[in-house]
């Protein structure tokens, strides 16, 4: 951790983290089992699988598919509820000195804020991730974040909800028109961070069966396939905080980041954070492997912190 | 009955020592380095192939066959199934893949001598003579069941004789053995042995229907599972199986941390692939309920 | 092409293919090139490299990046405009026994309308494909595919100024919040086909110039990557269809087709032809032994015709 | 001066028959069937490296070195630089690779005896030895002018020297032959021999300073171009460079399918990687402009 590169990474106006490495909500569980290939405190911060105020079985399997450089999955946020990881998951975590990024949802405003409203002051959260990516009941099913007032309404109902001192981070998908319409309506309503990107809706055929291979239809596409789409989400909402169009919060950006250099070209588009997903089912011990890859890449390039490289693909010298 | 220990899986780049037809199947050996000793008859290994171009992300999960803590390998039976299992068949000794092992729960061994019936369908033999040296060595008596489409689908018949009397063979094409599915020796070789427990492995129905056997004939029924796997050690949540706890409430288990061995009687076969209503949480998986929880 | 598998293939109610092989526009050129791996008339259609009324350069290189089972591509419509097309490729097309498909572009309305018209009765043309996907200078340079109403005006227009025997095709973009409100535009406007998907916006950033690797900063993400994206989209709009909701044409999918097992599952999705770009560049053989394979992969299913095949995965038996 | 015919390119899966270091390159001779017969100096081979599994879809092209019409085998040299020329490395002999060759314009070649200077950079020599043959078989004089960063990255002096007297070369490092740029000698080179022909092939800063002093001693300059290529076959539209036509205007013509070799002092080198504004169309390249024509 060394080399002299100034690792440290703003996860918002108040918390700073020793690096910039991040888990992908939904790739990591809890962290007990990742712990066993990384121990969870050399992360800048692990984000959990999204957690609903109540217990969730999850859909039915086939859950997942293999595809070209991805896959798809469709777990259908299984859980057991805010409760329940509250009492018997979070102080694991911080008694292992892990700095807990909680991802929530709800299927309604409220229940965003009532998830929120349960971690206020728990030691080990750092911060919060509403991961609006999913379907809002109260919207004819419409995806939270595929709509720009419900996004506002209930990034405004957390940060209302949660403990001031936990940055709040919205969860963008990327199945939009505009991400930059979506962005700007979350920091609007008090985002202090943006995760980018989400799943992209896919579906594979069985060509056996002759039917869709996922129980649930559609799946999300994840894996160094979307990395592409997720490098010009981030792109494009850094550009428009640059612009002015967009409020600036720091961008937590993930989609396919397999090594130091996928992390960089995060950064590099605006990035001052890096979560890593699918890569972890392929190589669990990737998270300090992409650290020093990243930090060498960094010193190689004669950066000597994370934060001039913020961005710097914006600017022409 | 005791479970084993749960040792810290090793994550090593493994050269391919040795990589060989058995039968329909191939036989890959692997210097495994440390995990090799950490190995109990049931564990599996997760590897990923191909390399940091390869398209697959996903590991694959093989039963582990045979660890020599000495020599420090470990030895996988394998069959070709899709493009990972096809791309692995094509490697040659001295190429690398990353290995974890050793994962999941292995078959739960007797304190004691008991006497037990080992099922298995095609490669799922492959984990079951470590656990048979072991139930004799504790001075139990084993039979074995071995079943399989045809005459090379079957892997160990000769290993399984070398060790014991009761051995019972069978193929659904009658090319080797007798004519006929693993369940029909059965319950004659629970009787024969008055075994208490009945380990198998092999594809879902049969598990299934060796475990109302099992049960019908007052033995218990370890069943070794194979439900698809994208990271095999826990923390994708795709390989879960509805699965009855002590509570008496159904939940999703993952299969790779839960399993792959369970109880055969508390997994709800009939349910596998399906919501089943009165899983736990399975309420909430309905967008339009009216109330929210 | 035997087997007695009957491939033809509906390009509209009143033009039927051979089969339901085509090439992605882009991704053959104008035919001249591929004809030396395969003989242009074994295809059911050859779609054109996308043609505007007028000379267009294309952008400056870098115009592309390879991406993980993908590729981004900014080539920037280069082309030598409609007349050259139709007085110097189409003949040697023609004369081929080609069936052309003619991609056609413009960044304003009147301009699809025109090159539409400039194909009044030639020889060889059996189809029009509108690459709606492109921007709309007249909407503030919002991709007219992005937009209902832009989509709308101008597949009536192309439709309108089109030789009646031609079927029209409107090419969608799978960037936007819904595609099926797109293709409902389309359809309602008179389209006699969709084809689907054109790529992905993409972004790669070169780590060594630490600037967006392609001249033309984002480019278009395609390949296998994007495969499972492309197949929720036909299934999508094709189950729309089913449903009512949009009116009922064939559909050309497209997205990382490289083999028979890949075109049968858009096949089965709802597509009643495919199309195949980026295979090209690594297998510019690929379309006959994609057709071959896709006939097996018929036969060992027991179909008779692709007709069977064609939205099955939307029946449940 | 005539262009060579242009043949029909075949596609080959390709066996690897040898294999093996050649200073910092490697030298990769291929089972290229008819393919070998149809080759020329100056064409080059498209590779798709990896197999159906990969990650990596796109060609890899590479310059002929020497085709055996006789052997059906084609040779190249290549250096390892992104992940496929990495992976292409890391290949063995009977492992397979798909081939499309030969590709592009080849040299042209003098009907009867011209005395040329060949330049190349690093392995931008490879295809110069096969293109020195022909020349001094029509009865002409050939000059070499090699250079490269450094002494291992020079490819075929021995091979220069053994077929004529007239060998330059430079090491940017001074570590073999004179220190300095090709550039150095070029212009005595040029002047000893009396040549008419330069031909050259490395990158693009030299093919342009090759060009101006080949201009500049009345000699025409044949340059082979490097341009980053995804299909290599002229489907793609990737490969363009900015080319002046005999009328004058100013295209993007692609280097696979109009090069790689193209006449050195129509290139707009300067404006590679641009839009120059007087390129034919360029104007529509400006969505803001009011008239759309
Ligand atoms: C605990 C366990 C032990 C196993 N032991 C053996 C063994 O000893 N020998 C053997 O030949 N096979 C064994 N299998 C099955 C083996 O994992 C699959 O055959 C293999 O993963 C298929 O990979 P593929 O690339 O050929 O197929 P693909 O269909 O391309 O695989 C795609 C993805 O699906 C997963 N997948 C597909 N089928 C299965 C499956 N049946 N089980 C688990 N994951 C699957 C793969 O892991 C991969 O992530 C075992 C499976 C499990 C879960
Ligand atoms: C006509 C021609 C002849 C060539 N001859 C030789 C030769 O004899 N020996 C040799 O070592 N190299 C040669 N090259 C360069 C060689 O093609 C590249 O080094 C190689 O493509 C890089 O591939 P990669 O996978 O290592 O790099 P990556 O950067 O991973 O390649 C990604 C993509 O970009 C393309 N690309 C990247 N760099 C180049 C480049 N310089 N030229 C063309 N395409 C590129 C690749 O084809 C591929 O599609 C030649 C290039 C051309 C165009
Ligand atoms: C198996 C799986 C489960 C996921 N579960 C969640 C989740 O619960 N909440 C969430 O916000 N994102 C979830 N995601 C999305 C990831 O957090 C991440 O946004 C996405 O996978 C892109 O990153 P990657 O390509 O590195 O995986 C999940 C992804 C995968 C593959
Ligand atoms: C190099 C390249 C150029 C393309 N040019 C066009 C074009 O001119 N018009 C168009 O409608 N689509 C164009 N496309 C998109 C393809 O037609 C196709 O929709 C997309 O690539 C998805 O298919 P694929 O994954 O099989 O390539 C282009 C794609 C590539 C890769
Ligand atoms: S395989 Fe990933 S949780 Fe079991
Ligand atoms: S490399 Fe594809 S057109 Fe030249």
């Amino acid at each position: 951790m060394s080399k002299n590169i100034d690792m440290s990474a703003p996860l918002g106006a108040t918390v700073t983290l020793p690096n910039p490495i991040s888990t992908a909500s939904g790739c990591a569980g809890y962290g007990r089992e990742l712990h066993r290939f990384v121990p969870l405190d050399a992360l800048g911060t692990i984000t959990t699988k999204t957690i609903m105020p109540y217990v969730r079985s999850g859909r039915a399997t086939p859950r997942m598919a293999e595809t070209p450089s991805g896959m798809l999955n469709s777990i259908g946020l299984q859980g057991s509820g805010i409760d329940h990881f509250v009492e018997h998951e979070l102080p694991w975590l911080a008694e292992r000195g892990a700095r807990v990024l909680v991802s929530i949802a709800g299927e309604r405003t409220e229940e965003f804020a009532e998830a929120a409203a349960r971690l206020k002051g728990q030691p080990g959260v750092v911060g919060i991730e509403a991961n609006i990516s999913c379907p809002n009941v109260a919207n004819r099913g419409l995806v939270f974040a595929c709509d720009a007032s419900s996004s506002y309404e209930t990034i405004r109902a957390v940060r209302a909800a949660a403990d001031p001192a936990q940055p709040v981070y919205a969860k963008l998908t990327p199945d939009v028109t505009s991400i930059v319409d979506i962005a700007a309506a979350c920091t609007e309503a008090g985002a202090d961070g943006l995760s980018m990107i989400n799943t992209l809706l896919g579906l594979v055929i069985d060509t056996e069966t002759l039917r869709p291979h996922l129980a649930g239809t559609t799946g999300g596409l994840s894996g160094p396939a979307i990395r592409p789409v997720a490098v010009r989400c981030v792109y494009q909402v850094h550009a428009a905080m640059r612009a002015g169009a967009v409020r600036r919060v720091p961008i937590l950006g993930m989609g396919g980041i397999t090594s130091g250099r996928d992390a960089l070209e995060f950064v590099l588009a605006g990035a001052s954070g890096v979560a890593l997903g699918t890569v972890l089912f392929n190589d669990p011990s990737a998270p300090l492997r992409v650290l020093r890859e990243l930090e060498s890449a960094l010193a190689e390039r004669d950066f000597t912190s994370l934060q001039q490289a913020i961005g710097r693909a914006h600017t022409s010298n | 009955m005791s479970r084993q220990p749960r040792p810290k899986p090793k994550q090593v780049a493994a050269e391919i020592l040795a990589l060989e037809p058995a039968g329909a199947y191939h036989r890959l050996v692997l210097d495994a380095g440390d995990a090799a000793g950490l190995v109990s008859p049931g564990h599996f290994a997760a590897l990923a192939i191909g390399g940091r171009e390869s398209s697959m992300l996903l590991r694959r999960a093989f039963s582990i066959h045979r660890a020599d803590p000495a020599a420090r390998t470990i030895e996988l039976i394998f069959a070709e199934h899709g493009k990972g299992t096809k791309a692995l068949a094509a490697h040659r000794p001295g190429d690398t893949v990353d290995l974890i092992a050793p994962l999941g729960n292995p078959f739960p061994l007797p304190d004691g001598p008991v006497d037990a019936v080992l099922v298995a369908g095609g490669y799922g033999s492959a984990p079951m003579f470590g656990l048979a040296e072991q139930i004799l060595d504790r001075g139990g008596r084993v039979g074995f069941v071995l079943g399989a489409g045809s005459e090379d689908k079957l892997f160990g018949v000769e290993i399984a004789r070398a060790m014991t009397p009761y051995v019972a063979v069978v193929t659904d094409d009658g090319s080797y053995g007798g004519k006929g599915r693993v369940t029909d020796p059965l319950p004659g070789m629970i009787r024969e042995l008055g075994a208490t427990e009945v380990h198998s492995c092999g594809p879902m129905p049969m598990l299934k229907a060796v475990t109302e056997i099992a049960t019908a004939h007052g033995a218990r029924s370890h069943t070794a599972v194979e439900e698809a796997m994208a990271c095999g050690i826990g923390i994708c949540m795709t390989c879960v199986l509805p699965v009855e706890g002590e509570d008496g409430v159904t939940r999703f288990l993952r299969s790779c941390t839960s399993g792959p061995v369970f109880d055969g009687a508390r997994v709800r076969w009939d349910d596998a692939g399906t919501l089943p209503s009165d899983l736990e949480g399975a309420d909430a998986m309905n967008p339009h309920r009216e109330t929210a929880r």
